[in-house]
């Protein structure tokens, strides 16, 4: 009984802090100084169209590469443990999968691959970039798995990949204090005029290397889920 | 209806979405019930971070139609609040695995997913 | 004016589900629950005008985090025998 | 003219997602939410069409894209669930 009058104390607390926050509360007319100078400075200083790419990639580029390694250890972790003693693992008896689910997953993974190769490579025109297209690349493993439930996930190939497209963020990030303005920095690469693909410095490149990052670990995550379902 | 802008709209629903999480949180039972509470307490968060980085009448901060390099810091939204909403949800996906795979390995030590069954750190 | 009006409904809809998916006594309505508000934020996103936000909420939040739920669903099934 | 056009079109898919969620609400099975939930989904579709028109970036319609893309997964997912074939 007590504990029912502690969370009804806590909610109703937090409701009122919640309340005199948001009453009256209006969004400003113009941006703030910070903002401002980077919607003012961001297009010739960074080079790319999307604004939130130059903040993510450049302007607060450490914190993406902490981002990628926080999701490195969560993966890292789920795969501990749901780990699968390979060897004595029987073929799996599950319902067949259906004709039309096996045809239309053979016609749609390559559209879905290729649309996740598109948002990364483009993240730094249109709306999307590296966490995006990793995801879309995970689905379409799922729907790869969905297809073929027998099917092996390659693990070497995951984390071939994956180490390597970590070593290859780190790696631009080092060459750009040598050659260029600090980590990360942008300017390593010509900029190229503003809203082409080859623009905005080496962020493309960067954006391949996060995308791949960040597929193969939730690739990671969903093939281990997938794996450890048939030992009971 | 004129003194209510977008932004209050979605202000509010966020912040009671948020409460709506917290309260699953911490009054459900079940495990993954539990987990779904969080899930809509980070939905929550999410919603109220782009709400106060909203800018009246903006548009989104990407150079195109209607948005050129000089009247960009006229008409864009905040992009700093949408770059850091972004890492969290991401960030939001990796804690929700990790809790979910914690939650498979305690039902197969001891068969329930009850809260209450677990003492083993109770004292 | 007519997006007010759009976001006030789809603000009411999204606390009415999340109210109800921790109301639901089956965890699959529960999880479906949850797909549906994060589905119904990633449209409040795009009328804050946030496009970058609502794909990636598009893409994990309503996408992979149901998949994964199911998968750690099906999996609890099996345990039970 | 277009502007009217489209506005009604706005109404009709806010009423399209109404129904779709009184369904969720009310609907007895399991399946009928399964149901209810993928026609939310269609529904919001075009709605992001349409406020992409409304606020006049065609960007915006790349979430379009990738929403049509992704969202059967998560009911074929569902749907393999509920027949023990996962």
């Amino acid at each position: 009984m007590v504990k029912n009058l502690y969370i009804i104390l806590v909610l109703v607390g937090l409701g009122f802090m919640f309340y005199t926050f948001a009453d009256g509360f209006e969004s400003a007319d113009k941006l703030n100084p910070v903002a401002e100078r980077y919607a003012k400075q961001g297009p010739d200083e960074v080079g790319a169209a999307n604004l939130v790419t130059a903040v993510v990639v450049t302007y607060r580029g450490l914190d993406t590469l902490g981002e990628v390694t926080i999701l490195f250890l969560s993966a890292a972790i789920v795969a501990f443990f749901l780990k699968v003693t390979y060897g004595e693992e029987e073929k799996r008896q599950t319902r067949s999968v259906s004709e039309i689910m096996q045809t239309a997953a053979r016609l749609l993974t390559p559209a879905v691959f290729l649309l996740g190769i598109y948002v990364f490579i483009n993240g730094h025109l249109t709306p999307g970039g590296g966490f995006q297209g990793g995801a879309i690349i995970a689905s379409g493993l799922v729907l790869m798995l969905l297809a073929k439930p027998n099917m092996k996930v390659s693990h070497t190939l995951i984390h071939v990949v994956e180490s390597i497209s970590g070593l290859a963020f780190v790696f631009i990030g080092v060459l750009g204090i040598l050659y260029a303005g600090g980590f990360l920095d942008n300017s390593l690469m010509g900029m190229g005029t503003l809203g082409s693909l080859l623009s905005a410095g080496v962020i493309p490149l960067i954006y391949i290397f996060v995308g791949l990052k960040v597929g193969a670990e939730l690739s990671n995550i969903v093939a281990h889920l997938q794996e450890s379902q048939n030992e009971a | 209806m004129e003194n209510i802008g977008l932004e209050n709209i979605a202000l509010f629903s966020g912040l009671i979405l948020s409460l709506v999480g917290l309260w699953g949180l911490l009054t459900q039972k079940n495990i993954i019930k539990m987990i779904v509470g969080f899930a809509l307490l980070d939905t929550g968060i999410h919603l109220i971070m782009i709400a106060v980085g909203y800018v009246k009448n903006s548009t989104a901060p990407i150079i195109g139609e209607g948005v050129t390099k000089a009247n960009a810091a006229d008409v864009i939204a905040d992009p700093i609040p949408q770059a850091l909403v972004l890492t969290a949800i991401v960030i939001g996906l990796g804690i929700t695995a990790l809790m979910l795979a914690y939650a498979v390995k305690m039902h197969q030590k001891k068969k329930s997913l009850d809260i209450n069954h677990y003492k083993d750190l109770k004292w | 004016m007519i997006i007010k009006i759009v976001a006030i409904i789809i603000g009411l809809l999204i606390i009415g589900l999340a109210i109800y998916a921790l109301h639901a006594k089956k965890l699959t309505v529960a999880i479906l629950g949850a797909g549906a508000v994060s589905l119904l934020a990633s449209i409040m996103f795009l009328l804050l005008a946030a496009p970058d936000v609502a794909m990636t909420e598009a893409a994990i939040g309503s996408g992979l985090s149901t998949i994964i739920f199911f998968y750690v669903l099906n999996k609890i099934r099996k345990q039970n025998g | 003219m277009v502007s009217t056009i489209l506005i009604i079109a706005l109404g009709f898919m806010i009423a399209a997602i109404l129904t779709a969620a009184i369904r969720f609400f009310i609907g007895p099975r399991t399946t009928d939410r399964i149901i209810a939930f993928d026609a939310m989904t269609i529904s919001s579709l075009s709605l992001i069409g349409l406020i992409a028109f409304f606020a006049q970036r065609s960007i915006y319609l790349d979430i379009a894209i990738v929403y049509g893309l992704l969202s059967f997964l998560g009911v074929i997912i569902i749907a393999r669930y509920l027949e023990k074939g996962l």
